[in-house]
């Protein structure tokens, strides 16, 4: 299945017309000096890195706008039967920036050393490093452990392919497959020239000049004072600082980040009760919370995840604030109205720690005490999450349902932040995964939701959209939501 | 009597008027103050390591194992005991080794680009605080009570409350997007410097304001008490003229007060220097320092803290020396 | 012919006569220049609106409502630098006192006691070393829960050493006064001496010291507040509101000025009063023989 | 109004030529308003190529008068009558042109030239920067003229490094630098010996007359005014300094703790030091000496020889000392700290300087009441009158109780350090250079008191002086201390 081809997700051409060769891009994005990470296996928390990254080295798939995973250095791909064993095409022509072909050995290489790295078991869920093979030159089979027709959906951000035993002191030079060549690295910043050997479609862009910022409202500033074109993910205040001005367009890529609170559904936790749930989902005013913690910048969310997805089952009616019912359904379920419960949260992202600021202001509205506790990110991280009674969380890739059962709600889930267990949630998800036939599948992803809907541990008030910032002279910027904002290939600038 | 003051002016040492007398008296202050920067590290690293978390957690990430965890904590050395790293780390300081990150890179290598920088911008706002607080000290100091002094008194201590964020904030709204004079970040070339000087600009006054008030304060303070000894009063009944009376008399014992207070500030110049490299994307040590603290990174930390303990002790020791010079121990 | 010799020190020399009558002029002025700091102190008062529930749109320009316009939440600007003042100006507070305090007992102690002495001035010589700042942020962190209280601490830490220098400092020419001696001579605790022979002649150090140490305070509370160390957000505190709001700036100005300026006017208030307060050391120079 | 006593005519000056006063005060008077008076009204005049001697009780105004002449009053005194200084009034001149007058015309030497000197200048600096010709030759010269030993390195050196002595003449040699034709001098041969104070008087009388200088000379010491004044100028006591008569004051004595009885105070091979980093420079060396109760014990010797330093020994404020203290008997701790609360009590000094002595932040009756609680038998309500009656003792008034030491002249705050020491009701009274600062009468009022108490109830006094006439009447045994030791010891008169 899969290989359609549009993995040039933003290729409308613009009311200009015809695209302009040539061109220095100055890219502004996110990073911390101390986080700075130079393997493409690695964990790049820096937005920057991941960016310099993404335009050296290819992944198989990326993600794409009308199916969610699109080809890159895989052509195609297809599965067996039983969903376990995927065979994935390099695509026609992919050479390494020395001028080496890329071959089957070097993907399996690479993702083997993917699977290898700590949080490997996680990057590649199901997949054992020995049963990635390549067959022949062109080829690479990889077998998972369980029937899992959303693979190639989990080779979109990390899979990145490097040259066969590339020794982990080189990576910092070695060669990549992508539209972008390394001119020179720094401290975060980085000059990237076009690859005009690329198998893919034509890049315009000269070069990428990408500096990295601390702060988005340094990015913002920079952007205003003409110092960069294009601020990645500058975020909403940014925008509408930018609104007034000519000179900026600003770009939003709906459904970008979700930030759910979590409710633990564990016993012994005050949320445990499906009616407490459902009765904080309630008393949530979800308007509100758009129009004050996002500036406006987002939609109303519906309490279930992936969004982005082109299977999102938007029938399900929105749930609206109700606080008269909250509060009936509080009492029935005897919730302990004299305890001041602590939502416990991080300052990670911009408006983390204010949605749950507005959410316990919300919820005194029905006589429910909250007090807000922020703690610091690595001890969120290390203590409350996942273990956590009630805290807030975020999630950067919203464009698939399953994506979260299966990181986050299924019982079995490594990553299950509300401790749900719910066997007919359970059912759907196996059902989904296990088949590729569409109408079974799509029955099942709308049952799942609804089940999710209604008794899952997260309360999703809505989704942030992101917002990349750009001069009046860029061109055909990636509209995708999360990640997809790194696919700059195919800007232009006029 | 100990006189454990820094503007105390005690009798002149007498420790050696020979070369070889300074040549001791030297060596012996230096030793000193390296001893007391070990002091310093041995603090700062059982500091790091009463610290909730460790490296290791810092540098997980989410869906790591229990045992993911302790193969990185054994592997960054984290389950020796503390002396020992210590030892090892302080072994290896002589040869310029500072250690490996808990992200596994070369200190060394990471503060390369970074110290320079921040230097940069550190000695630019401490050489113009010093000019600044010292003409406005004096200045005012030569006008006691009047308006003049009032105002210069006034200012300094606002300029001092006000902190460098603040100060930034004001620069950049009025400086660079208001205006657009200047420009509103630092971008930095392949070579890891600021592409122009122009970049220089707002974070050295973000960083001077606040100094410069401070030491303001610190040089009328020392100039006041030194207005009160009797060999100033007389020195004004002698009929010198102020300026004079100022340069010769009133200046010279102020001196190692005014030092210290400038050394003082250069350990809040590394402090502001956080938060003014971020706010203008500076790429200085600050950013690196204010990551290391939040990822436990001990020999990271270590190491940004003895550059600027370095660099401090140097400014002490300049200190040290201009007291003796100027209390004549030479003589 | 009468001529009246102009009082150089803008104010009658001090002693018994001016003793006797109330200080009126300086009392005046300190009472003046306490206003802000009352302000701060009863702001939560008067506020019009409660700190966190917003009242109009995220960094919405003063108009109906928000006479200084919204923060980033759409919460009163003006209501929340009302309420912003309070602990800061306690916590300054409490970390002038403690440390100027402290440093005057310690110091005037250290110069009776030349080895007590020595220890501190080393100690003072390493705590110099480590940039204030990191050295909150090592505590705030090695104190996770401890918020505001891990800040005071750290504040109060960090600064008594240096505070303690500055007082021994000034208090070692009066170690060997005459009248030291003979109080030590006559059999005076050092207790008695160092706070009834020497502490009252480092009034001007002291109150100059407090009053640095107060905006000192200011400085180093708003800055942790800005680093996310201390204060958290919902509360409403002046650094974390120019922390907060600085992303807006262009949006609505004066949330990030209103609370600038409010530190920067505690500042110059806390010092009118202290300098009102302290006696003038140039005085002293005119009596003598 | 004062009188103008003109002085004996042994001036030089010819009557014959008057030439017109350099300085004219006509019913000038100083006070604060509503306070005390500084200075009663007062008419003098001065005339160049003359030295006058400014004469008069302590605390009459003399140190007031000079300090009038250079246009420095303390803040807020209230000036009658007129001054004219070469046709000028120097507190109405604005101030550049009274800084021109301070630098060109008249040069004024306080009380304390040693700390009036930059610690941080060497003498030829010093006297450079104020000298019309900065030339080394002529800087030398005045040192010269100054009687400094100028061919020794002694004009590199800084003030610290240099003797009292030596200090008040770099101090002199600045003040002639700018070519002055007036010099003011206030106390000049305060705690110098004879030969010193000789040596200065005839310096004054050259430059009198070698320059045509008017020299005006503040002092309490008729041997200088004989030396060299042309004429005297005496101030009569002002009406708040109104004399209390002491001869009716009844000294309280307490319970007399040890008077009489015991072996008094010895002091038993005694090496003092002094500590420059690990150096140790010796200031005494194998000091003994005892004191019975009721002697008198004078010590004498040139300046710097190290009598302070014995003082202090004994009083236990010069810890750096070895061999052995002992106090009736008793060993006495090299500490004062260390000593008992009883023996510390017993055994009081009265410091050389002055000025120092007093707490500036406390009044004078605080300062009296203080060591009266020392007394477990003297109550509460009496403490008051004993005050007064100290303060009568040493012959000052009972209302300047309320005043703060800034307030005082020199001579009064003597006065009071001494009080304050007998006030502690002590047995053995170490007396440093006590009457420096005062006038001839009140020199004797104060010594007269203290013998008494020697008397009458068998108090010690150990005595520093510079003045023989004193040391001869009211001491019985004398120590010559020269250089640390002491080299010969003298029966002053016969045991009574
Ligand atoms: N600031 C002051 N306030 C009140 N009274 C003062 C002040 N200064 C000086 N006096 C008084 O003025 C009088 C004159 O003081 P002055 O110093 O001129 O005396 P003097 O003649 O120099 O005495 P001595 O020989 O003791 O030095 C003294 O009675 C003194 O108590
Ligand atoms: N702090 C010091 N350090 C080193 N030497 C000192 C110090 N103080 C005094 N001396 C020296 O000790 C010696 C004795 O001093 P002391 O004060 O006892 O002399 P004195 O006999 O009282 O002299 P005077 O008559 O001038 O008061 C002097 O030579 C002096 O230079
Ligand atoms: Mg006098
Ligand atoms: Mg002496």
């Amino acid at each position: 299945s899969g290989g359609s081809d549009d993995s040039r997700n933003a290729g409308s051409a613009g009311a200009d017309g015809k695209p302009r060769p040539g061109g220095t891009l100055r890219v502004g994005a996110l990073g911390h000096a101390s986080a700075i990470t130079r393997d493409p296996h690695g964990t790049q928390t820096n937005e920057s890195d991941y960016l310099v990254i993404a335009l050296v080295f290819d992944t198989l798939t990326i993600p794409g706008a009308k199916t969610n995973t699109a080809p890159r250095l895989s052509a195609s791909w297809e599965s067996s039967a039983d969903l376990k064993t995927w065979k994935f095409t390099i695509a026609e022509g992919a050479k390494f920036h020395d001028g080496s072909p890329v071959t089957a050995e070097d993907v399996v290489w690479s993702l083997k050393r993917l699977r290898n790295t700590p949080s490997g078991a996680a990057r590649l869920p199901g997949i054992q490093a020995k049963n990635i093979s390549a067959e022949g030159t062109g080829t690479v089979v990889v077998v998972s452990d369980y029937a899992n027709a959303d693979f190639p959906l989990m080779t979109r951000f990390a899979s990145f392919v490097l040259k066969k035993d590339t020794e982990d002191s080189a990576i910092e030079k070695a060669p990549g497959t992508g539209p972008f060549k390394l001119d020179w690295y720094r401290n975060g910043n980085a000059r990237l020239v076009r690859n005009d050997d690329w198998y893919g479609p034509a890049v315009h862009l000269d070069a990428i000049e990408v500096t990295m910022f601390e702060t988005p409202q340094a990015m913002a500033n920079a952007l205003i004072g003409g110092q960069i074109d294009l601020a990645s993910n500058a975020g909403a205040v940014a925008a509408r600082t930018a609104e007034a001005r000519e000179d900026i367009q600003v770009l939003r890529r709906p459904d970008d980040m979700a930030m759910p609170i979590v409710m633990r559904t564990a016993e012994g936790s005050p949320f445990a009760d499906e009616r407490v749930r459902e009765a904080m989902r309630l008393v949530v005013d979800r308007e509100a919370m758009v129009k004050q913690v996002l500036s406006g910048y987002g939609t109303v969310a519906n309490d279930i995840m992936g969004t982005g997805d082109p299977d999102y089952a938007g029938d399900i009616p929105q749930r609206e604030r109700d606080v008269a019912k909250a509060k009936q359904l509080l009492r029935d379920a005897d919730f302990d109205f004299s305890r001041t419960y602590e939502l416990v949260t991080t300052e990670d992202i911009a408006g983390l720690a204010d949605s749950a600021t507005l959410f316990a202001n919300q919820a005194g509205d029905a006589g429910i005490k909250i007090e807000v506790v922020k703690q610091e990110s690595g001890a969120f991280w290390e203590k409350t999450w996942k273990a956590g009674d009630f805290y807030t969380t975020y999630w950067g890739t919203n464009d698939s349902v399953v994506f979260y059962a299966s990181k986050t709600m299924v019982s079995e889930a490594g990553q299950n932040e509300a401790g749900w267990q719910d066997a007919g949630f359970d059912a759907a998800y196996r059902e989904a995964i296990s088949t590729d036939e569409p109408k079974r599948r799509a029955t099942a992803l709308t049952e799942l939701q609804q089940i999710e809907h209604e008794r899952s541990g997260y309360l999703l008030w809505g989704m942030a959209d992101g917002i990349d910032l750009a001069a009046a002279k860029v061109q055909d910027l990636p509209k995708l939501a999360g990640y997809g904002r790194v696919q700059l290939e195919g800007v232009w600038l006029s | 009597m100990a006189a454990p003051g820094a503007g105390a002016a005690t009798a002149p040492r007498r420790a050696g008027t020979t070369a070889w007398g300074v040549a001791v008296r030297v060596a012996g202050t230096v030793g000193r103050r390296v001893l007391m920067l070990v002091v310093l590290l041995a603090l700062v690293f059982a500091a790091v390591e009463l610290l909730p978390g460790d490296a290791a957690s810092a540098a997980a990430e989410r869906g790591e194992s229990a045992a993911d965890l302790a193969e990185r904590r054994h592997l960054l050395g984290l389950d020796r005991p503390l002396w020992e790293r210590f030892a090892d780390w302080m072994t290896a300081l002589p040869t310029g080794d500072l250690g490996t990150s808990a992200r596994g890179q070369e200190v060394t290598e990471l503060l390369a680009d970074p110290l320079p920088n921040t230097l940069i911008l550190a000695v630019s706002a401490l050489v113009l605080t010093v000019v600044l607080s010292l003409l406005l000290g004096c200045w005012a100091a030569t006008r006691p009570h009047r308006l003049a002094d009032r105002l210069v008194t006034h200012t300094s201590t606002a300029a001092f409350a006000v902190p460098e964020f603040v100060v930034s904030a004001a620069l950049l709204l009025v400086l660079s997007l208001w205006t657009g004079w200047l420009p509103a970040v630092t971008v930095t070339g392949g070579d890891g410097r600021p592409t122009t000087w122009t970049m220089l600009i707002m974070p050295v006054l973000a960083l001077a304001i606040p100094q410069t008030g401070w030491n303001t304060r610190v040089v009328r303070g020392a100039l006041a008490d030194q207005a009160a000894t009797p060999h100033v009063e007389a020195a004004h009944l002698d009929g010198l003229p102020p300026h004079q009376v100022m340069l010769r008399h009133q200046l010279p014992g102020a001196v190692p007060a005014i030092a210290t207070g400038i050394a003082t500030s250069t350990g809040l110049l590394f402090g502001g220097a956080v938060v003014v490299e971020t706010l203008f994307n500076y790429p200085g040590i600050g950013a690196v320092l204010a990551g290391a603290v939040a990822a436990r990174d001990t020999p990271l930390i270590a190491g940004v803290v003895i550059c600027a303990g370095a660099v401090i002790s140097l400014v002490l020791l300049a200190a040290d020396l201009i007291r003796d010079a100027t209390l004549g121990a030479r003589a | 012919m009468t001529a009246t010799v102009p009082v150089a020190a803008g104010r009658p020399p001090r002693g018994r006569r001016t003793r006797r009558r109330p200080r009126t002029r300086t009392l005046v002025l300190a009472a003046v220049a306490a206003l802000p700091l009352l302000l701060a102190l009863a702001g939560p008062l008067i506020a019009p609106h409660t700190v966190d529930t917003p009242v109009t749109a995220p960094f919405a320009t003063a108009g109906d409502g928000a006479p200084l316009g919204g923060d980033q939440l759409g919460r009163d600007v003006l209501s929340r630098v009302l309420h912003g003042g309070t602990l800061l100006v306690v916590s300054a507070l409490v970390v002038a006192v403690v440390t100027t305090l402290t440093a005057a007992l310690v110091g005037c102690a250290a110069v009776l006691r030349p080895r007590l002495g020595r220890v501190i001035e080393r100690t003072a010589d390493i705590a110099i070393l480590l940039p204030p700042l990191l050295g909150i942020m090592l505590i705030a962190l090695a104190w996770p829960g401890g918020g505001r209280r891990a800040v005071i601490v750290a504040a109060i830490i960090l600064g008594t050493p240096y505070a303690i220098r500055v007082v021994a400092a000034a208090a070692s020419p009066l170690a060997t006064a005459g009248y030291v001696e003979a109080a030590l001579a006559r059999g005076e605790s050092t207790a008695y001496v160092a706070l009834r022979e020497i502490l009252p002649n480092l009034r001007a150090t002291v109150l100059t010291l407090f009053g640095l140490r107060f905006v000192e305070a200011v400085y180093v509370i708003s800055m942790a507040g800005f680093l996310q160390i201390g204060p958290q957000p919902p509360a409403s505190d002046w650094s974390l509101m120019v922390r907060e709001n600085a992303s807006g700036i262009l949006l609505n100005p004066w949330a990030v000025i209103a609370p600038s300026l409010a530190i920067a006017l505690l500042a110059i208030t806390v010092n009118l009063v202290t300098v009102s307060l302290a006696p003038d050391t140039t005085a002293k120079a005119v009596t003598r023989p | 109004m004062n009188e103008l006593a003109p002085a004996p005519p042994t001036a030089l000056a010819p009557e014959d030529e008057p030439r017109p006063p350099v300085i004219t005060a006509t019913g000038l008077a100083i006070r604060l308003p509503e306070g005390p008076i500084l200075l009663p009204a007062t008419s003098a005049e001065i005339r160049a190529g003359q030295v006058t001697a400014l004469m008069g009780a302590s605390g009459c105004g003399k140190t007031t008068l000079l300090r009038a002449l250079v246009g420095h009053l303390p803040p807020g005194t209230a000036v009658d009558g007129e001054l004219d200084v070469l046709g000028r009034t120097p507190h109405h001149l604005p101030a550049a042109e009274l800084r021109a007058l301070r630098r060109t015309t008249v040069a004024y030497v306080g009380q304390d030239p040693g700390s009036a000197l930059n610690p941080r200048m060497t003498a030829r600096r010093l006297v450079a920067e104020l000298a019309t010709d900065p030339s080394a030759a002529n800087v030398l010269g005045l040192l010269a003229e100054c009687r400094l030993p100028v061919d020794s390195r002694i004009t590199d050196r800084r003030p610290t490094a240099l003797s009292g002595g030596q200090q008040r003449r770099v101090a002199l040699a600045r003040a002639l630098a700018r070519t002055p034709r007036i010099l003011l001098l206030d106390e000049p041969t305060a705690g110098l010996d004879a030969a010193v104070r000789d040596d200065l008087a005839r310096l004054l009388r050259d430059l009198a007359t070698g320059r045509d200088l008017a020299v005006v000379v503040a002092t309490h010491d008729p041997h200088l005014a004989n030396a060299c004044a042309d004429r005297t100028i005496r101030l009569t006591t002002g009406p708040t300094a109104a004399r209390a008569k002491s001869s009716t004051a009844t000294p309280y004595t307490g319970k007399g703790v040890g008077a009489g009885a015991g072996e008094g105070i010895a002091a038993e091979s005694i090496d003092a030091f002094f500590r420059n980093g690990r150096r140790r420079h010796p200031v005494l060396t194998g000091i003994a000496c005892t004191a019975t109760p009721g002697s008198a014990i004078a010590v004498i010797g040139p300046s710097g020889s190290g009598k302070t330093t014995l003082l202090r020994v004994l009083a236990g404020l010069h810890p750096t000392h070895t061999g052995r203290l002992t106090l009736d008997g008793h060993p006495l701790a090299a500490r004062a700290q260390s000593r008992t609360r009883e023996q510390r009590r017993r055994i009081q000094l009265v410091p050389q300087d002055p000025l120092a002595a007093l707490n500036p932040r406390h009044t004078v009756g605080w300062q009296l009441a203080r060591p009266l609680r020392l007394h477990p038998d003297l109550p509460k309500s009496a403490r008051p009158d004993r005050v007064a009656e100290l303060l009568a003792q040493v012959d000052l008034p009972a209302a300047h109780a309320d005043r703060y030491p800034g307030e005082l002249s020199g001579g009064q705050r003597q006065r009071v350090s001494i009080a304050r020491a007998l006030a502690a009701n002590p047995d053995i009274l170490l007396c440093d250079e006590i009457t420096s600062a005062l006038d001839t009468d009140t020199t004797t009022e104060i010594m007269d008191l203290l013998t008494r108490l020697r008397t009458e109830h068998g108090m010690t006094l150990i005595v520093v002086s510079h003045e023989h006439h004193l040391v001869t009447r009211y001491t019985d045994t004398t120590h010559v201390l020269e250089a640390g030791r002491i080299t010969h010891s003298d029966p002053t008169r016969p045991k009574r």
